[in-house]
């Protein structure tokens, strides 16, 4: 397996916060990685490091080989490095068809035409409604996403960033808030993407991440503490201690 | 989704079909051939109403005294109000000339606006007659058949300021002025006529206020003079802060006639004691026309009038005597416009011609400002600066 | 010299003044996240109401007074009646609903007081110059009005820092949300604080009048000044207002004297003339875009 | 409450409004009141300009309160090149046009780094910059403003100077810009803007470089708005101050809320209500702007949609859109 990600001495200070610390870490193609740790840990800084919402104070980003450090998102998106949202990020007044109309189009190259509508590109709504059915949502192309059901609406989450046709996916708590049918349902959805892209897994859900990743690495206090495989992992005593116990304990 | 479109189509055309309900009563009026319609565009409402307001009520009050007739021909004025804006004044006159179709165009006050309305007039082939506002655009090369002023060339009463400066011996002296170009132009008449040392030059933005920055470096330049053409409000404003600032102690204000007119006077109070200006008609000029104007003005309208509400009263005199002299027929231009050329009227500064410019040749006088004998502030006419004075331009005027 | 010290004193006057709308403005845009392009016609409103109490009883103490408590109440009204419904409307609306209130309260008081300018005149014991140094005169109205802006900043600042209301107006510009949650009466402290602005600008507009002119249209001139100053010091922020409204005073009032002089020493005379006084009147808006461009919160923000 | 990228132009409505406008000149003509020729060029060449003001506020979700800068730019420009000698239109109009994309293209990229209420802020104050720039500008007329001689030469034979020939030609490039401008908002572009305008963070996530299609935007509209200056000002015979001051941003705003934001035709009918309304109330009063002030109010307040909207609204199966 190649390497697809390496961060190197990402460091982000907030004030005199310091948010991460030093965060170095690999991700190798095709695996799925997942990044867990406590409250305040950094982890939503560190996806926001890597997908280029924040720049940081210091470190470096290399994507597929090439440094991202310095690029916006738009651009790391297009090399194929893309998130999904921790708070629902979709587009709520528009249809669903309409939400994966945007993102499909996003991946069809540059948006500066002018004349053609795009009601006319066939290729488009095509390509928009395997993007939902592949996420289970086709039944529902002509409701408006702000009115689906909370499963549905991180579901379109994660159509609109697949659409991108990502290398790596970066999923920003993908089962935040959902009901354990609905958790079911992500876990069964990621699992299946799992094959065909690298995924970062940004998880609260102990079960779910023990379920899906291939390697997980902890971090505690804007520091990677430890990386291994999930095994590993759960037998690490500085793990354990970072957790108290509790979290980790219940979930063996 | 067919019914739909319909209603939003008849949704469309709605501007259109209001647009003809807006013309199609003004398609019913009959043009009556038995009167005149006066276009009166000027200055009614903003902190410079009070010019446009004073030449109205010249200009009404010599209606009235004709019994609501000009030249013999019931008259109608027709009113705007440009507010001192040059694009309102535009398309107010587009609406005079192509809706009201006025006979003639009066009334304008700022420079700004006449240069803006005044190519639409023309083009019409409709008099302007200016009661106020001459600007060189329109004395010099770029004189035009179509244009008359009653009041005196834009530079005309500065020129008088500045020969005023000079016999007084104010060697050193501070001119004010907004920052448009009747600005720079007045200062330049000024200077035409003055002979010492001009030793700044401070330019405000037209409309301002406040003049405690200019106040400031006035004291500091330590002239014996400050000139100001500051018109409306700005005079006003002016005069005040300079008195509340002490500079009346240490420097003489001297301004053109309408920054010390009964207006200002009223509005500023006793600070205005003294002050000498220049102007080619003061209210106690003595002949038989301007005793009538002057009575009549303060019966009427319960003050003394100022320098353009004569300038107004000359502008419907001009119109009446020429409208009688072509008996009415005011559609013949030709015959109107050499009506007009020769100014058959009893002007109230006394003798009045027209330059070959059509801007007046006349007297410019100096007055001062003083508390007359019922101890009311008023203007006092002292002499005579420039006698039979026409104007920088003229020269180069070759009316058509 | 002392052209330095008095154009400084003339810049803090206007400054001072400024800051009494820029208070109102910036609490109102704080707190209520709110654009209301009808705070200058209160200024105007408060104006008139002075001229008019002065005129029919002659007391500039009274017409003061009048003035304040007057425009306070229309201010609380106007908010009940109408700015209260705009507060969860994006801020398109806000700014032509509050265009829309500028168009009404100007024609409004073209209809009462008709178009022409009304000119006040100071108490006449204040209508001369005091001179602060030998040979330095400076008007005694304009000191008047510097210490009257003074007090005000001094009070608004003991009333924000120290008082209860204070604190919870001080939450509400830092965290919206929080000061909802606190509650107790979120809707009166609203008001309330609207009210105040309204008096702020009635005061600006009753110290003002008898110095410029009262006249329909005079709020929007200083109203967009106004918008500068918050901007510049940093939206909610009460210190930022009288930071950036002193900034502003200051900057145009000698900007205008000195850039001028200055370019004049560099340049051809004609080619200075004209770009001078060009230069001189757009520098505040130079100044508010590079404060946009590099500290976009303002230089006193008051959300963290 | 949903809505609809899609934004057809029926040729329904279109061809026939657009035969209405063709025969116009004939009908007002024939009853003997060219006034109205005048009238009508002017709502056109508004009609325009708001619909671009409407393309960044509607469709791109950028509240500019300082359109008139490039509307005053243009003017400018046709009065700056007509004083120097440059009378022909061919020359002024584009160049007037150029120099309005450039304004816009400089003022956007700063100002287009700021969001929301800073949005608003910023472009204020850079309309106030380029206002007190030409005012000071006395060479150019400065508060006076600048007149033009004469209105810009076509070509031999065809003289703007007659009121119906300048309004075919009025007509030309308004209805040729609304046409474009109702391919734009379909187009991959348009629909790009309207995604920026319902959820900025999530376009850029998608891979849209939202920044350039925003600064796109900003300079198709300020361009825009320059060729309606270039109009205007022949309308006007006149480059004045005014049109660049905020009030001037503020009508336009208004413009676009009365005919309703982000709908196809909000521009359109927007200009034509509003300068109805005044040429309407101003006939019988010299306050018309209080009618004009409690009009809008209401409409914020109870029809925030405009007057576009009722028209759907009226309609059976009438549809968000």
């Amino acid at each position: 397996m190649a390497e697809l990600l390496r961060l190197r001495g990402l460091i982000k200070r907030f004030g005199g916060l310091v948010a991460t610390d030093g965060v170095d870490l690999t991700v190798q193609e095709g695996e799925v990685h997942a990044l867990i740790g406590p409250n305040g840990a950094g982890k939503t800084t560190l996806v926001h490091l890597i997908s280029g919402a924040l720049r940081g104070n210091a470190g470096s980003v290399f994507f597929a080989g090439e440094e991202l450090t310095h690029a916006p998102v738009h651009e790391r998106v297009r090399r194929g490095l893309v998130r999904s949202y921790q708070v629902t990020s979709i587009f709520t007044r528009l249809s669903a068809l309409d939400n994966a109309l945007l993102a499909v189009q996003a991946a069809a190259g540059s948006s500066m035409r002018f004349w053609t509508p795009v009601r006319t590109e066939r290729a488009f709504t095509r390509d928009a409604r395997a993007l939902l059915m592949r996420v289970g949502l086709l039944d529902r192309a002509e409701v408006v996403a702000g009115t689906l059901a909370h499963g549905e609406q991180r579901k379109l989450e994660v159509a609109l960033a697949l659409a991108a046709r990502p290398r790596l996916l970066l999923l920003d708590e993908p089962l935040a808030g959902l009901g354990p049918e609905e958790s079911l349902h992500m876990v069964e959805l990621i699992g299946g993407l799992a094959g065909e892209v690298t995924i970062v897994l940004v998880e609260h859900d102990m079960d779910a991440v023990f379920k899906l990743a291939h390697r997980i690495s902890v971090l505690v206090s804007g520091r990677i503490v430890a990386t291994g495989a999930p095994d590993e992992i759960r037998s690490d005593a500085r793990v354990r201690q970072a957790y108290l116990g509790d979290e980790l304990g219940s979930a063996a | 989704m067919h019914r739909h479109m319909i209603r939003l189509a008849l949704t469309l055309t709605f501007p259109l079909a209001l647009t003809l309900a807006l013309a199609l009563p003004g398609a019913a009026r009959v043009h009556a051939a038995e009167r005149i319609r006066i276009g009166f565009l000027s200055t009614l409402s903003g902190p410079s109403a009070a010019l446009g307001l004073d030449i109205r009520d010249g200009f009404a009050l010599a209606m009235q005294q004709n019994g609501g007739k000009l030249g013999g021909l019931p008259a109608e004025l027709v009113l705007g109000d440009d507010q001192q804006n040059a694009d309102t004044g535009k398309q107010l006159v587009e609406r005079l000339l192509k809706k009201e179709r006025v006979d003639l165009v009066t009334g304008i006050v700022f420079t700004n606006v006449m240069l803006a309305v005044a190519p639409a007039v023309f083009e019409a082939q409709t008099f302007l007659i200016s009661a106020n506002s001459t600007p060189l655009q329109y004395s010099g090369e770029g004189c035009n058949p179509f244009f008359f002023s009653t009041s005196w060339q834009n530079d005309a009463v500065h020129e008088a300021a500045g020969r005023f400066a000079s016999d007084k011996g104010y060697d050193r002296l501070v001119l004010i002025a907004p920052n448009y170009p009747a600005g720079k132009d007045a200062m330049n008449g000024f200077k035409r006529f003055f002979k010492g040392a001009v030793i700044d030059e401070i330019y405000t933005r037209l409309g301002q206020l406040d003049y405690a920055a200019e106040l400031a470096q006035v004291r500091a330049a330590k002239p014996k003079a400050v000139y100001i053409f500051l018109p409306g409000g700005m005079g006003v404003n002016f005069i005040k802060q300079y008195h509340a600032a002490g500079l009346n102690r240490s420097t003489v204000l001297v301004g053109p006639g309408f920054s010390a007119d009964e207006d200002v006077i009223k509005a500023v109070g006793e600070p205005m004691i003294g002050m000498f200006n220049t102007a080619q008609w003061a209210h106690d000029l003595d002949n038989a026309q301007n005793r009538r104007f002057v009575a009549d003005f303060r019966r009427q309208y319960g003050r003394t009038p100022t320098m353009y509400a004569s300038q107004g009263y000359d502008a419907a005199l001009l119109i009446d005597g020429a409208v009688r002299e072509v008996k009415g027929r005011i559609e013949d231009k030709a015959a109107l416009r050499r009506a007009l050329e020769a100014a058959n009227f009893e002007s109230v500064r006394g003798e009045f011609r027209f330059n070959v410019n059509h801007v007046p040749i006349q007297h410019y006088y100096l007055r001062q400002v003083v508390k007359g004998a019922d101890g009311t502030l008023t203007n006092r006419l002292v002499s005579t600066v420039l006698a039979a004075h026409g104007d920088a331009y003229a020269t180069a005027c070759r009316m058509r | 010299m002392i052209l330095f010290l008095e154009q400084g004193l003339n810049g803090l006057q206007f400054g001072l003044m400024l800051f009494l709308l820029a208070a109102g403005l910036t609490l109102v845009f704080g707190i209520m996240d709110m654009i209301n392009l009808a705070h200058g016609s209160l200024y105007m409103i408060g104006a008139y109401l002075a001229a008019l109490i002065l005129g029919s009883t002659g007391s500039f103490l009274l017409a003061v007074a009048g003035s304040l408590a007057g425009t306070a109440v229309l201010g609380m009204l106007l908010e009940i009646s109408v700015l209260r419904r705009l507060y969860s409307r994006d801020h398109l609306s806000q700014v032509l609903a509050t265009f829309a209130l500028l168009l009404i309260a100007n024609e409004s008081m073209r209809i009462l007081f008709g178009s022409q300018a009304l000119t006040l005149n100071p108490p006449a014991v204040l209508s001369g110059p005091v001179e602060l140094a030998p040979g330095f005169f400076y008007p005694a109205y304009r000191l008047l009005i510097i210490g009257v802006g003074l007090a005000v900043a001094l009070l608004l600042y003991l009333l924000v820092s120290r008082t209860r209301i204070g604190m919870l107006v001080r939450a509400g510009a830092s965290n919206r949300e929080m000061a909802l949650a606190m509650g107790v009466n979120v809707r009166a402290l609203f008001t309330a604080v609207f009210g105040f602005g309204a008096a702020l600008c009635a005061l600006a507009g009753a110290m003002l009048g008898p110095l410029l002119a009262v006249e329909v249209g005079m709020g929007e001139g200083i109203l967009i000044l106004a918008f500068v100053v918050i901007v510049i010091g940093g939206i909610g922020s009460i210190r930022g207002a009288l930071a950036g409204a002193v900034i502003v005073g200051v900057v145009d009032t000698l900007g205008r004297t000195l850039l001028p002089m200055s370019l004049r020493t560099v340049l051809p005379p004609t080619v200075a003339g004209n770009l001078g006084p060009s230069l001189a009147s757009i520098l505040i808006y130079v100044l508010m875009a590079a404060v946009l461009f590099w500290r976009p919160q303002g230089l006193f923000p008051a959300r963290g | 409450m949903g809505v609809q990228l899609d934004h057809p132009l029926h040729a329904a409505v279109a061809l026939p409004l657009l035969a209405a406008l063709i025969v116009f000149p004939f009908v007002v003509l024939a009853i003997d009141e060219p006034f109205y020729v005048v009238l009508a060029s002017r709502i056109l060449i508004f009609a325009l300009v708001a619909t671009s003001l409407n393309l960044l506020v509607g469709f791109g979700g950028m509240v500019s309160f300082g359109h008139a800068a490039f509307l005053g730019a243009g003017a400018y420009v046709v009065a700056i090149l007509m004083q120097h000698g440059v009378a022909s239109a061919w020359i002024a109009w584009p160049a007037a046009v150029a120099v309005a994309a450039l304004a816009a293209l400089a003022i956007g990229a700063v100002c287009l780094r700021t969001r929301g209420v800073y949005f608003i802020m910023i472009t204020l104050a850079f309309a106030q910059m380029v206002y007190f720039v030409f005012v000071s500008l006395k060479a150019y007329g400065g508060d006076d403003g600048l007149s033009l001689a004469s209105r810009s030469v076509v070509a031999p034979g065809i003289d703007l100077n007659s009121d119906t020939l300048f309004y075919y030609v009025v007509l030309a490039f308004a209805s040729t810009g609304f046409f474009l401008f109702a391919r734009l908002v379909n187009s991959r572009f348009g629909r790009v803007l309207q995604g920026i305008r319902e959820n900025e963070t999530r376009m850029e996530a998608l891979g849209y470089a939202v920044h350039r299609y925003k600064l796109g935007a900003f300079v198709l509209a300020g361009a825009t708005a320059g060729l309606g200056g270039a109009l205007l000002v022949n309308q006007n015979e006149l480059a004045s101050p005014g049109t660049l001051s905020w009030t001037q941003s503020g009508m336009l705003l208004t413009m676009v809320i009365l005919g309703g934001v982000g709908y196809l035709w909000g521009g359109v009918m927007g200009a034509a209500a509003l300068l109805l309304m005044e040429e309407l109330l101003a006939a019988y009063t010299i306050h018309w702007q209080l009618g004009l002030g409690l009009v809008l109010l209401a409409v914020v307040l109870f029809a925030p949609n405009g007057l576009a909207t009722l028209a759907r609204a009226a309609g059976p199966g009438g549809r968000d859109g």
